[in-house]
């Protein structure tokens, strides 16, 4: 295929994309859960692509995801909320006079989230990332329940307000902010995974002792790798805060984590397109193609006794065992969505269903 | 004499109780291609990853091109344990970490080949010129580094074409043929720009063929990267055809150093080969 | 073979979501649920009501049993009259699994069923999360047991059928004083703003006249209250104020009477739920609780309920115990309809403009609105557990 | 603080200890021989506490017990079979992330199968028998834990010392491969590592449960994950590490709770844990090991 085809071909897509999403932005009471599940997605996409970075890209595995977006959460959020409605919302405990007035424009202060998210990682990584893979895991999941007792703890009341949480958390504008805020978070970190040190994450993940014994310093690279994802953890905690309004400590659970983990693994460890792929596909699945489960089903007017609430939950974590244990490289394997791949794809089609009717004439 | 690049000094390397490198010492001087042989379990490799930086050793020193590089004394548990010679030589801890020592010029091949399995052919070669850039992680993100990336990917594409791999460019690394995974290998050597390559058996398990066309590439390549090198071989063949000097170790222990011609006539390294013949 | 494992990939999610895509019609059919077989008839003589429950997660328990009073009462009252017209209504139910990520797109989902208001929700937390999104949909909600003021709290689309935690707090440590009580301890719940909040009340209150002599917290799933409990045993207290989840309810009684603790145990409305007492066996004897109903306080139409909600839970298989939370629900459903009959219209926002004004007689109290959206209500039922069954004490009042 | 309320406190830190110290038996082994985080460990110690409910519901506790045992120990060993056996020559992160959406499985299920809410454990009358000695006032059970942990890791020790069955677990943990090339049976060896593990995840479970009676979809992710850290301070591989491991952590929480800190008692497991990789990634007990090049 020719470089221009292709070029073309992309440009068509964004446009429809586009045209997709102005139309669902101009019907917004119509499709409000269609918005509510790309809005959601979005933001997962964030967080599973920088998760990816790291257990994907540079094979380093931690399960910290959780708590560098509750740092990015609650840091935007604290400077974010109208001073204003601050006294409400510190209602129990009173605020900090530090904080009181601490207002920053809210693009700043969402930058201000992924910074403190990234500062905290620069300082808990340099000794946690001389860890071995299990021990690295279980270190920074450790770090992230560390950072949700910390900010729900009731020393922290005026400044995290404790167990109370924050609210009046100033809103996404609309739907294309999001998608826009998304696209800028991916489009950078895709940019680092192709530049030469994006090239360095790959190596040591390959091969640590290969890759030191070409000059590429294992901790300093790990460092930046570990560094940058917290980073944009923290950017995707703080979107997660604008989407969500109201947060508290009890938001940023390990299973938080572990829906990121599924994303990323269902997509492919080592594909963005594959984490933004699966980032769709489980919350939309797990948010309204799977919802049916829970209801009652009549079929005929007898009731299946099986359909109940949770159901859902059980059917999905299923699906999610039949990827991990027969789909292990995810939708996408380390590959990346390219046009050849889905033409070729489509010609592989009808190729398909010669082949199953040959079995079945056999 | 010729100026000297690479001096190692009484190193000892000590796992546990197991003295694997006993008090081990050499020189290497520019443009010399001098090769360490030895039987199974000598010690070779350890004392290659010692003086590339992958173990820090339990005594002794090491220097290239004039910095000491590495230093250790025994200490803590190995204070009791040490078995080595030269205790109490060393006062100082110098431990320069592989990538450190790779950028100041000196370059390995692995025994069992350690490509990037999963990345094309090209791919290897430029991640070994990551350690040049002079680009940050910033400037190179948003590929303000153009110019420089694309000297970087220039430099590879001659390199490939210098090392007759042009072909295979694109393949997965894995994919190639057992020959050419060890050539790449010393190609993505070659291309942190070492003085000293470092080649950890290059000819295992190659044909007589292969080794010969080996013999001839490791030669042509020194000519044209103006290289020293420092191999470890069992092929004899290769050995004796390539080296100016040889070191032979056995048990740890450095039992005979000197020309082709030397070596092949010194009774200790025919013993150590052989076995020593019991009285009869 | 790059592009067969793309080829494959891709392959996997077009079946994935050609699969997701079958659930999703399907879905859509069944969502609603008491409608029954008037659910296909569909078209403009149904109005969707939201019910904004937790049936999973921490809560779950609770938000069932709210559920069973909103079915009961759409069971009850399944049409309404706008004008001339009647109108069948129809639940839609979302699960809000007691977690604020999970109440946002339960929220959304409501919202985008074009639901002409909301009941719901269990727990304080998720009705706060999702209120900004019902107040943006202009949709009004009703909450039916959420006790912590935020929820109401500058959002004018939001109101509900109880009383408030501030008033709670207040009503448990006078009775507290009455009894006796002139040193207390507070063990809360840490991340949980009900928890911590009504404890923060009580002891507001309390300080007033007595001392607090431990204030404990605990964090979310610990199952092992002996250490907390030995440091408040310590200090001698003469009640334990303990307001806290079903889940860890039975925990904290148990462990405390193991120990010898022999103080009163006190909580809020929580408390009383059979659960409790079913787990927590003949250590629940004696703990003390507020809540907003009891079965013989009530009038005539009350009797009714109560008799026709136990006949509804027995055929459910459930106990014949009636939880307050689900005269709540039924209460605010009661309610609801009121305000959408009061309006004669099926505008969301002309529901809300007649919930400020609307005025019903509950089960659970008379019902009517302030300025914030909070009901009218003065007075909480003080019970405690005698012989394994609720047993109301005493009513108590806050000027 | 009293000498009283310290005494009793260490009597809980202990007890609690004891069931901590059975749970991270489970994970240390595992973990010794498939070098794998058995994060589904917890949420069988769950199940078998609504195993032990229902068997007991219907036949009584004394064959309860047993039932419970024989139900977990099957239940840990399907799940090897069904989501670890056929990952064993994948990648070490898949089979970790496996562990992880079983026990994402187990909990859902769970959850759909018996509520969210809270089941009450049955009572085991002589158990739950109140002794007061002095001011220390608690139930037999809480006497009996630790006393048990100690018996029954001896037992284990014993068969890993002195049995066919442990010499193959001891091979097989220190070389994997070698050991099967040794004509090791490694399925077996696998298997018995699950039984045993599960049967003392049972036995954590009814102790655990008896003490703090009742049993939720969630009971087990805490303990799960506290039992994991005791693993690895005690030595990931090590049964005695475990126990010791365990020990320290519930005598740890505790002692955070008596000096006031309980909002921090959590997260001090998991500091000590990142304390303990930082100085001695290898744990108590833990042996170093040497990558080769």
């Amino acid at each position: 295929m020719k470089k221009t085809t292709r070029i073309i071909l992309s440009i068509a897509a964004i446009a429809v994309l586009l045209a997709v999403l102005l139309f669902l932005q101009a019907n917004e009471r119509d499709y409000g859960m269609v918005i509510t599940i790309i809005e959601k997605s979005a933001i997962y996409a964030v967080v599973a692509v920088s998760m990816n970075l790291l257990n994907g890209f540079t094979g380093l595995f931690s399960l910290g995801q959780a708590g560098f977006m509750a740092i990015g959460a609650y840091t935007f959020s604290i400077l974010a909320i109208p001073a204003s409605s601050r006294a409400s919302v510190y209602y129990a405990t009173g605020i900090n006079p530090i904080i009181e007035h601490a207002e920053l424009p809210i693009p700043l202060a969402m930058i201000a989230g992924g910074l403190m998210a990234a500062l905290f990682a620069a300082v808990i990584g340099f000794p946690i990332l001389r860890l071995k893979s299990d021990y690295l895991a279980i270190a920074t999941l450790g770090f992230s329940e560390i950072v949700r007792a910390i900010i729900a703890s009731p020393q922290m009341n005026t400044i995290t307000n404790g167990s109370f949480g924050l609210k009046k958390i100033p809103e996404f504008p609309n739907l294309l902010t999001v998608i826009l805020v998304a696209a800028i978070c991916i489009a950078i970190m895709v940019l680092l995974i192709n530049s030469s040190y994006g090239r360095a994450f790959k190596a040591i993940r390959e091969d640590e002792i290969a890759a030191e014994a070409m000059g590429i310093g294992l901790l300093h690279h790990k460092q930046t790798a570990f560094i940058i994802s917290s980073f944009f953890a923290g950017i995707g905690g703080a979107m997660l805060a604008r989407f969500m309004r109201s947060i508290d400590s009890n938001t940023f659970k390990i299973a938080l984590t572990y829906d990121i983990l599924l994303i990323v693994v269902i997509g492919g460890m080592g594909s963005v397109t594959g984490s933004v792929l699966a980032a769709f596909l489980v919350t939309a699945s797990k948010e309204q193609w799977l919802r049916f489960f829970d209801e009652p089903l009549v079929i005929g007017g007898v009731s299946v006794p099986f359909f109940k609430t949770g159901l859902r939950m059980v059917v999905f974590s299923v699906l999610l065992m039949v990827v991990v244990l027969f789909f292990r490289r995810g939708i996408m394997g380390q590959n990346e969505f390219t046009w050849e791949g889905l033409f070729g794809l489509f010609k592989k089609i009808p190729n398909l269903f010669k082949g199953k009717k040959k079995k079945e004439a056999i | 004499m010729s100026e000297n690049l690479l001096h190692v000094e009484n190193v000892t390397m000590q796992f546990g109780g197991v003295v694997a490198v006993n008090n081990f010492s050499m020189d290497i001087n520019k443009g010399e291609i001098v090769a360490l042989i030895g039987p199974n379990g000598a010690g070779k490799t350890t004392a290659f990853n010692v003086i590339t930086g992958v173990y820090a050793p339990t005594n002794g020193s090491v220097s290239f091109d004039g910095e000491e590089i590495i230093c250790n004394f025994p200490k803590g548990k190995m204070k009791k344990l040490y078995a080595g010679e030269n205790n109490g030589v060393y006062t100082r801890t110098i431990e320069k970490t592989p990538d450190k020592i790779t950028k100041l010029g000196m370059a390995r091949t692995f025994q069992n080949i350690r490509l990037f399995k999963n990345l094309t052919v090209f791919e290897n070669i430029l991640i070994a010129k990551h350690l040049r850039e002079k680009a940050n992680v910033f400037t190179s993100t948003f590929r303000l580094n153009l110019a420089e990336e694309k000297k970087m990917k220039d430099e590879c594409n001659e390199l490939l074409d210098i090392l007759g791999l042009t072909d295979v460019k694109n393949d997965i690394a894995s994919s190639l043929p057992y020959g050419q995974q060890r050539h790449l290998e010393i190609a993505r050597a070659l291309a942190t720009r070492p003085k000293l390559l470092l080649l950890d058996e290059p000819a295992a398990g190659m044909n007589p063929q292969e080794t010969i066309e080996l013999t001839q590439f490791i030669r042509q390549v020194k000519d044209k990267f103006d290289l020293t090198v420092f191999v470890i071989e069992h092929h004899m063949d290769l050995v004796m055809d390539i080296s100016d000097r040889i070191y032979v170790l056995d048990f740890g222990k450095m039992i005979a150093t000197g020309t082709p011609d030397e070596i092949q006539n010194n009774q200790a390294v025919i013993d150590a080969y052989l076995g020593v013949q019991e009285d009869e | 073979m790059k592009k067969r494992i793309l080829a494959l990939g891709v392959s996997a999610v077009l079946a994935v979501s050609m699969l997701a895509g079958c659930g999703g019609s399907g879905g859509s059919g069944s969502s609603a649920v008491a409608g029954g077989s008037s659910a296909a008839a569909g078209g403009s003589d149904v109005i969707k009501v939201g019910v904004f429950e937790p049936q999973t997660g921490e809560n779950g328990g609770g938000g069932l049993q709210e559920v069973d009073g909103i079915r009961y009462a759409n069971k009850q009252k399944s049409t309404v009259k706008i004008g001339d017209k009647e109108y069948k209504i129809e639940l839609v139910e979302v699960d809000n699994k007691s977690d604020k990520t999970e109440a946002v797109t339960a929220a959304q989902k409501l919202v985008s069923e074009k639901v002409i208001g909301v009941i719901g929700s269990y727990g304080s937390g998720v009705s706060i999360a999702a209120g900004e999104y019902f107040k943006d949909a202009k949709i009004p909600a009703i909450g039916c047991s959420c006790t912590n003021p935020q929820v109401t709290e500058g959002n004018d689309y939001y109101f509900r059928v109880c009383f408030l935690d501030p008033f709670q707090g207040t009503v448990m440590a006078n009775y507290a004083k009455k009894v006796g009580c002139t040193k207390a301890a507070v063990l809360t719940q840490k991340g949980d703003d009900y928890s911590v909040g009504l404890g923060t009340f009580f002891k507001n209150a309390f300080k007033n006249f007595g001392e607090i002599v431990a204030d404990e917290q605990f964090e979310t799933g610990a199952q092992d209250f002996k250490a907390v409990l030995t440091n408040i045993k310590s200090k001698n207290p003469d009640v334990i104020f303990a307001p806290s989840s079903i889940a860890t309810a039975p925990l904290i009684i148990k462990q405390a009477r193991e120990l010898g603790i022999t103080a009163k145990i006190m909580a809020g409305d929580t408390w009383e739920n059979g659960e409790i007492i079913k787990n927590a066996g003949e250590h629940a004897e004696g703990i003390c609780l507020s809540t907003f109903f009891d079965e013989d306080g009530v009038d005539e139409a009350g009797k009714a309920f109560i008799t026709g909600f136990k006949a509804y839970l027995k055929e459910n298989g459930k106990d014949e115990v009636i939880p307050a939370v689900s005269a709540l629900g039924y209460d605010a459903y009661n309610t609801l309809i009121a305000a959408i009959e009061k309006a004669g219209s099926t505008d969301p926002s002309k529901v809300q403009e007649a919930l400020k004004g609307v005025s019903v007689k509950g089960v659970t109290g008379d019902i009517s609105f302030d300025d914030n959206g909070d009901a009218k209500k003065d007075m909480a039922f003080i019970k405690t557990v005698e012989n394994g069954k609720f047993k109301f004490l005493e009513t108590q009042k806050v000027q | 603080m009293s000498l009283n309320v310290f005494l009793q406190h260490c009597l809980t830190g202990i007890s609690l200890g004891g069931a901590y110290a059975l749970i991270a038996i489970g994970y240390t082994m595992v973990y010794g021989i498939l070098r794998l985080i058995n994060f589904a460990h917890g949420e069988i110690f769950m199940i078998a506490g609504y195993f032990m409910i229902f068997a007991t519901a219907n036949f009584g506790w004394a064959v309860g017990i047993p039932v419970t045992l024989i139900a977990t120990v099957v239940l840990g060993v399907v799940v090897e079979r069904l989501a670890y056996k056929p990952l064993r020559e994948a990648p070490r992160m898949s089979i970790m992330i496996s562990a992880i959406g079983v026990s994402y499985l187990l909990q859902n299920l769970t959850t759909y199968l018996f509520t969210a809410l809270p089941k009450p454990y049955p009572e085991i009358p002589i158990l739950k028998q109140i002794y007061n000695i002095g001011g220390l006032s608690a139930s037999l059970v809480t006497f009996i834990t630790p006393i048990l942990t100690i018996i029954l890791v001896f037992i284990l020790v014993y068969i890993i010392n002195h049995t066919k069955i442990g010499m193959a677990m001891r091979a097989v943990s220190k070389d994997f491969e070698t050991s099967r090339l040794m004509g090791i049976k490694i399925n077996k060896v696998i298997s018995t590592t699950f039984v045993i593990g599960s049967a003392l995840a049972a036995v954590g479970s009814i102790l655990y449960f008896t003490d703090r009676m009742s049993v939720t979809p969630f009971s087990g992710t805490l303990p799960g994950l506290k039992c994991f850290v005791a693993a690895v301070i005690g030595g990931i591989g090590s049964v005695p590490g475990a126990v010791v491991g365990g020990f320290i952590i519930g005598i740890c929480e505790t002692m955070m709770i008596a000096l006031g800190y309980s909002t921090f008692s959590d997260a001090f497991t998991f500091v000590l844990l990142i304390i303990m990789l930082l100085f001695r990634p290898t744990g108590i007990f833990g042996e170093k090991t040497i990558d080769k090049v």
